[in-house]
């Protein structure tokens, strides 16, 4: 008798769920991010971020019981294509979506997963992207909103500059930097000197570098992507300049050293994500990077490894693996690396999906990037 | 002052490049009327090589150089004119230059996919040393730079002019006709002067990758200001190319210094378009009266 | 029969291609939309380079000039219909602008001079922040059309089919009437041309606005398909990838455009596989057509088609003008 | 006798070298004019620079009376000159007859009118005139590359010859033409030349051609005009004999 319900029961389930129970075993986590253009050093780094992260929770039985299976399309860092790739990953019905990275293609998308209901788990960190009353937006780093201030502050107590000249990149990161950080300047009352703008992807920066020396700053504050960031910095050894160089996260990171030798020794900076923090997981996460890509890691192969961990942390919370839920859990959330080991640092993400965990001040040194302090998080 | 010097310096450093670059594209289109759009990615790929050399042969950066500059006379001089351009001459230009576009995107992607999408570090023949010369910090890289880009300069004037074969090349390169009733080999001209474009670009890419670092993208920069050089010194003058690589240089800097950051590039283009408007033969390029 | 084997094609392609939305999803209804407004911009690089035998380089600023037009004028609450012809009609001006110095001079230097255009309209889009939203880009809603909503993928799709359908009859109008037959003249042989009384300067700055205003067209629609425009996609390289895909579809064949519109924008999408390799491949292909089959794909099938053994010749290497496919 | 060209004091100078030097001379309604000289005398430049293809130096060009110096060939075309061309000049991919209507189509109607307004006006039949008269009839619908060199050459002058211009410059119309088809081409100018009224002026080097076709001929030699007069006149003329031969 009990055992007929049983089967009753089962050859039922069996009838509703026979197809869906193949497609149930996996979760498609679409990947939409920069592989080529101007962002691909940025891109990889995510992607191979994310791949490391999605093997070791498959690996642990997935999330609620599901593997997990990625699918990385290439926006070619350019928005418009980040924006049908997009709408191709929501014909899906996705649960979540990863990416794009760079703010403009973030901006030309968030409406369209707005639209869907479906969080979109991003790398972007223009000020504006958490101030377009989004409820599916979540970052992975902080906004320009969030590290300029620092920057701003490390500028007036430790540096103690007091007038800057501030050369940025013009494009939407460059751009969004630039105007973020100019108005924390200004309400510190620290004088900008030069406010230079340079082409994305320009390869000669003698004149830039000319017209900073004739600046006479106190400080350099250096906002470019990494390639641009390390022909700088070698325009400037070259040059002869011994101003000191100031950046936020990319400036300090791994590729810029490598692509910059030398020149790149004393530059210093707010560091938001960094593998040489003096946290045991983080250092951890590098060495595992670092022996299956063959190369260190920057901030963005950080944001990429924690973003599975978050939707993981979040779809447990809410107890089902679905976007709406997973976008109310992770409002308010704080995700620790007691429970959740892959997101290396503790965070919480408010309702506007704005991230806060410490921070780091750090300095190249000998070709290597060197903590010197540890900012502790806004909202302890 | 000093800040202007400077600037005029770096300017003809970059300058000297362009003109590299510039040369080869006029010598092209003198003698086969080919308008090379994938001028800048011939100066992209040697840098490849060369590093291509390094890493997987573990060939030191003299030797790996000298690949490089072999390898881009094979592919981007013999095999470029046999395989692209010679079966395309009949069909007009405009096949043609279709063509070199899509040489330039063959090899931006080649590189791409083949090597790296990112910028790769390059070794310098001079080091990075910074010596003080009259209270302007100057280096030494900026200064080899310059001066071996003018010595190849110089070198190719002294064929061109000093030599029968160089002087048989400039017959080649005025009129073709004339020159192969005179009993010039045109044929062997118009290959050497294949060879020669790429072994300038070769030399340009060394001499560039160093500043820019290799990186496959490097050629729209470098194809854009050796075409805005070429057109502004005078298509059919090799001098007039050196004269607009070196101005295209200077001006670039200054602009970039003086007129707006943000609309540096559109400042040789400016130039590029009066020219057109006013002096269509370029600075220094002899007028051709044509039928209509 | 001879005329009605084309109509009846004509016909079939027409309701495959009303119908074709039925069976796609949101993605691939954009992207046969996104196809078609880059047949638009492509059939404009036809009448300039294949019909008028020029050389341009500037498509995608004007594609860029038509989406910036219709993106501002939309927001300022004009409607889309006005928006679309300023948009036409501000590239044709401008075209005719850059055409009219250039074309003064000798051949090639419209090419160098849409070459410095494409990249100072492109710094103007980036720079310009206040106007176009620099880098940043800015967002564009979709039209509204009478009872009709232009947010839903199909009716949107429908919408510029229509315009698709409008625009390609015009160009078969032209190029069939007198004005097509100087144009080939010129291509064919200028000098001649202008000793039969043909104004070879005004036809050719006349075909290259034209094609310069389709250029225009094509962003007016461009813009509300993506819904968010940035200086990206009205750059140097995609001006150099239209003239590209015309060649490679059929320089001076009617069909020509629409058929490189699809190689550059449908296949890579069935050859996702392919990724990066993708351009590599078009590239090769590019380079062996040119030596092997300057007429492009149009021209290749139809030398494909005249190898079948066929009572007439009459057709076969049909001229330009004569074609309507 | 009214002078339909008039040409005054012509010069053209390339660098150091004069091609044309001070030439003037008029061509007379109705008359066939032959200009012959050595090769490099200056005959093609001379055309040249009356048709608007090249700027004088110096000198006037007047057609009926009207100054039409430095006007484009398109314009002048449009007043009524029309040329053939030494090389084969004709558009290879269109028809014979969409070659002759191109012929003919600038000179009707404005600019607008020929987008929106009626196709043909006439011209289709005018150009099936001019088919017939040098005898293409059959080859209307073939494409002008198909067709041999010596028609390639009678469709280059049906072109020339289809908007009724008042005055025609045929550049060697016989040059590299077979005997039956000289013959034909040459019956069909004196044709054209009697039924119209047609003027033309001819540049040719087969003398028997150029001898037997013209009225009246002008020997040019080093840019100048060395002889003038009838045909017989011309050829026992010994300055003429000794341009040629000199050479």
């Amino acid at each position: 008798m009990k055992s007929t319900r049983l089967v009753t029961a089962l050859a039922a389930a069996g009838l509703v769920a026979a197809a869906p129970a193949v497609a149930q075993q996996t979760v498609k986590f679409p990947n939409i991010i920069e592989l080529s253009g101007a962002g691909a050093t940025v891109g990889t780094n995510w992607r191979n971020g994310v791949e490391l992260a999605v093997s070791e929770i498959n690996a642990a039985g997935g999330i609620l019981g599901r593997k997990i299976v990625t699918e990385h399309v290439d926006t070619q860092s350019n928005p418009g294509t980040a924006r049908a790739a997009i709408q191709r990953a929501l014909d899906d019905n996705p649960v979540v979506i990863f990416g794009p990275i760079y703010s403009g293609s973030v901006k030309a998308t968030m409406q369209l997963t707005a639209d869907a209901g479906v969080p979109q788990i991003i790398g972007g960190e223009a000020a504006d992207l958490t101030a377009q009353g989004s409820k599916f937006i979540f970052r992975t780093s902080f906004g320009q909103n969030v590290s300029m201030p620092k920057l701003a502050n490390y500028l007036r107590d430790e540096v103690k500059a007091k007038s800057v000249a501030v050369i940025y990149v013009n494009n939407d990161f460059g751009k969004g930097g630039r105007d973020a950080i100019m108005k924390e300047l200004q309400a510190r009352n620290i004088k900008v000197a030069a406010d230079l703008s340079t082409e994305s992807g320009q390869a000669d920066f003698a004149a830039d570098v000319i017209k900073i020396k004739a600046a006479n700053a106190d400080a350099v504050f250096v906002y470019l992507n990494e390639e641009e960031s390390a022909r700088f910095l070698r325009e400037v050894k070259k040059q002869g300049v011994s101003l000191p160089l100031v950046g936020e996260t990319t400036l300090l990171g791994q590729k810029v050293i490598d692509l910059a030798g030398d020149a790149a020794n004393g530059v210093r900076g707010h560091v938001g994500l960094t593998v040489d923090a003096p946290v045991p997981a983080m250092q951890e996460f590098g060495r595992k990077f670092q022996a299956k890509y063959n190369y260190k890691p920057d901030h963005n192969g950080v944001k990429g490894y924690i973003a599975p961990y978050m939707v993981k942390a979040a779809a447990e919370k809410a107890g089902k693996l679905d976007p709406k839920a997973i976008a109310s859990a992770l409002h308010g959330l704080t995700i620790t690396p007691d429970k959740t080991p892959g997101i290396l640092i503790e965070a919480t993400w408010d309702t506007t999906g704005e991230i806060d965990r410490i921070s780091f001040l750090a300095e190249v040194q000998n070709g290597k990037q060197v903590i010197t302090k540890t900012l502790p998080k806004l909202k302890p | 002052m000093g800040e202007f010097i400077q600037l005029v310096v770096t300017g003809l450093t970059t300058g000297a490049i362009y003109a590299l670059a510039a040369i080869g594209f006029t010598l092209l289109w003198q003698t086969s009327q080919t308008i090379n759009f994938a001028q800048g990615e011939f100066v992209m790929l040697p840098a490849f090589f060369a590093l291509a050399a390094m890493n997987v042969l573990g060939l030191p950066f003299s030797l790996a150089a000298l690949v490089a500059i072999a390898l881009s006379v094979l592919v981007l001089g013999v095999v470029f004119k046999t395989v692209v351009v010679d079966p395309l001459i009949r069909q007009g230009v405009l096949p043609l230059v279709i063509s070199t576009i899509a040489v330039a995107l063959l090899l931006k992607d080649g590189v791409k996919e083949v090597y790296s999408a990112e910028a790769q570090p390059f070794p310098s023949f001079v080091p990075d040393t910074v010596v003080t010369v009259l209270g302007t910090p100057v280096s030494l890289s900026q200064l080899g730079v310059l001066a071996v880009a003018l010595a190849v300069i110089a070198a190719l004037q002294g064929f061109l002019g000093g030599t029968r074969t160089g002087r048989q090349m400039q017959a080649t390169a005025q009129n073709p006709t004339v020159a192969r009733i005179l009993g010039v080999p045109v044929e062997r001209m118009v290959m050497y002067t294949f060879v020669i474009n790429a072994t300038l670009a070769a030399v340009a890419s060394l001499l560039i990758s160093p500043i820019y670092l290799a990186k496959f993208s490097n050629g729209e920069h470098l194809g854009l200001a050796a075409f805005v050089a070429a057109i502004v010194g005078g298509f059919n003058q090799v001098r007039g190319a050196i004269a607009g690589g070196l101005l295209v240089g200077v001006v670039d800097n200054l602009a970039a210094a003086y007129v707006s950051a943000a609309y540096r590039q559109a400042v040789p283009l400016a130039l590029l378009v009066l020219i057109i408007l006013f002096r269509p033969q370029g600075l220094l390029g002899r007028r051709e009266e044509r039928a209509v | 029969m001879k005329a009605r084997l084309p109509l009846l094609a004509l016909a079939l392609v027409a309701v495959a291609l009303v119908v074709a939305p039925l069976g796609l999803q949101r993605y691939g209804t954009y992207i046969l939309t996104l196809w078609l407004v880059t047949s638009i911009a492509a059939m404009g690089v036809n009448l300039i380079v294949g019909y008028a035998g020029q050389e341009t380089l500037a498509q995608a600023a004007f594609l860029g000039i038509g989406a910036y037009t219709t993106a501002l004028l939309t927001g300022a609450g004009v409607p889309f219909g006005l928006a679309f012809l300023a948009s036409g009609a501000l590239a044709f001006c401008v075209g005719i602008l850059i055409g009219f110095p250039a074309l003064r001079v000798r051949k090639h230097y419209l090419a160098f001079v849409t070459l410095a255009f494409t990249v100072l309209v492109w710094l103007v889009i980036r720079n310009e922040q206040w106007l176009t939203g620099g880098v940043m880009g800015m967002n564009v809603r979709r039209p509204g059309l009478g009872e009709i909503n232009l947010r839903n993928h199909q009716n949107f799709y429908w919408f510029v089919l229509a315009i698709t359908a409008a625009l390609s009859f015009a160009l078969w109008w032209i190029v069939r009437s007198p004005w097509g037959r100087a144009f080939t003249a010129l291509r064919e042989n200028a000098l001649r041309a202008e000793s039969l009384g043909v104004d070879v300067r005004l036809y050719t700055l006349l075909a290259f606005a034209i094609g310069c205003a389709y250029g225009g067209f094509a962003g007016a629609l461009f813009a509300p398909l993506v819904g968010f425009i940035d200086p990206a996609p009205f750059a140097l390289a995609p001006s150099l990838l239209f003239l590209l895909m015309v060649v490679v579809g059929g320089a001076g064949s009617f069909a020509g455009p629409f058929v490189g519109a699809a190689v550059a924008v449908l296949l890579p999408e069935w050859l996702r596989f392919a990724q990066g390799h993708y351009l590599i491949i078009y590239a090769l292909l590019v380079i062996v057509m040119m030596a092997f089959c300057p007429s492009g794909i149009v021209g290749l099938v139809r030398r494909l088609v005249a190898l079948r053994p066929k009572p007439s010749t009459a057709d076969a290497p049909a001229a330009p003008a004569k074609e309507a496919a | 006798m009214a002078s339909v060209l008039e040409v005054r004091n012509l010069s053209k100078r390339f660098g150091g070298i004069t091609a044309v030097d001070d030439v003037s001379f008029d061509v007379h309604e109705g008359e066939i004019l032959g200009l012959i000289g050595p090769n490099g005398s200056g005959k093609s430049t001379l055309f040249n620079c009356i048709l608007g293809q090249l700027a004088p130096s110096a000198g006037e060009v007047r057609v009926d009376g009207h100054g039409v110096t430095g006007l484009r060939p398109s314009e002048l075309n449009r007043r009524g000159v029309s040329r053939t061309f030494q090389l084969l000049q004709v558009f290879p991919k269109l028809t014979v007859r969409e070659n002759l209507i191109l012929a003919g189509q600038e000179h009707q109607g404005r600019m607008l009118a020929r987008l929106f307004g009626k196709r043909d006006a006439g011209l289709t039949a005018q150009a099936d005139r001019m088919i017939a008269f040098f005898r293409l009839s059959h080859l209307a619908e073939e494409t002008a590359g198909s067709l041999s060199y010596g028609q390639q050459k009678l469709l280059d002058a049906a072109m020339a010859f289809m908007a009724g211009p008042r005055l025609v410059l045929l550049d060697e119309p016989a040059g590299g033409v077979n005997l039956t088809m000289l013959a034909s081409l040459k019956e069909r100018l004196h044709a054209i030349n009697a039924e119209e009224n047609a003027t033309f002026v001819v540049i040719e080097h087969n003398m028997e051609f150029v001898m037997s076709l013209c009225s009246r001929i002008l020997v040019l030699a080093e840019g100048r005009i060395i002889a003038e007069g009838a045909p017989e006149a011309v050829r026992r003329d010994p300055r003429v004999i000794e341009a040629y031969l000199g050479h």
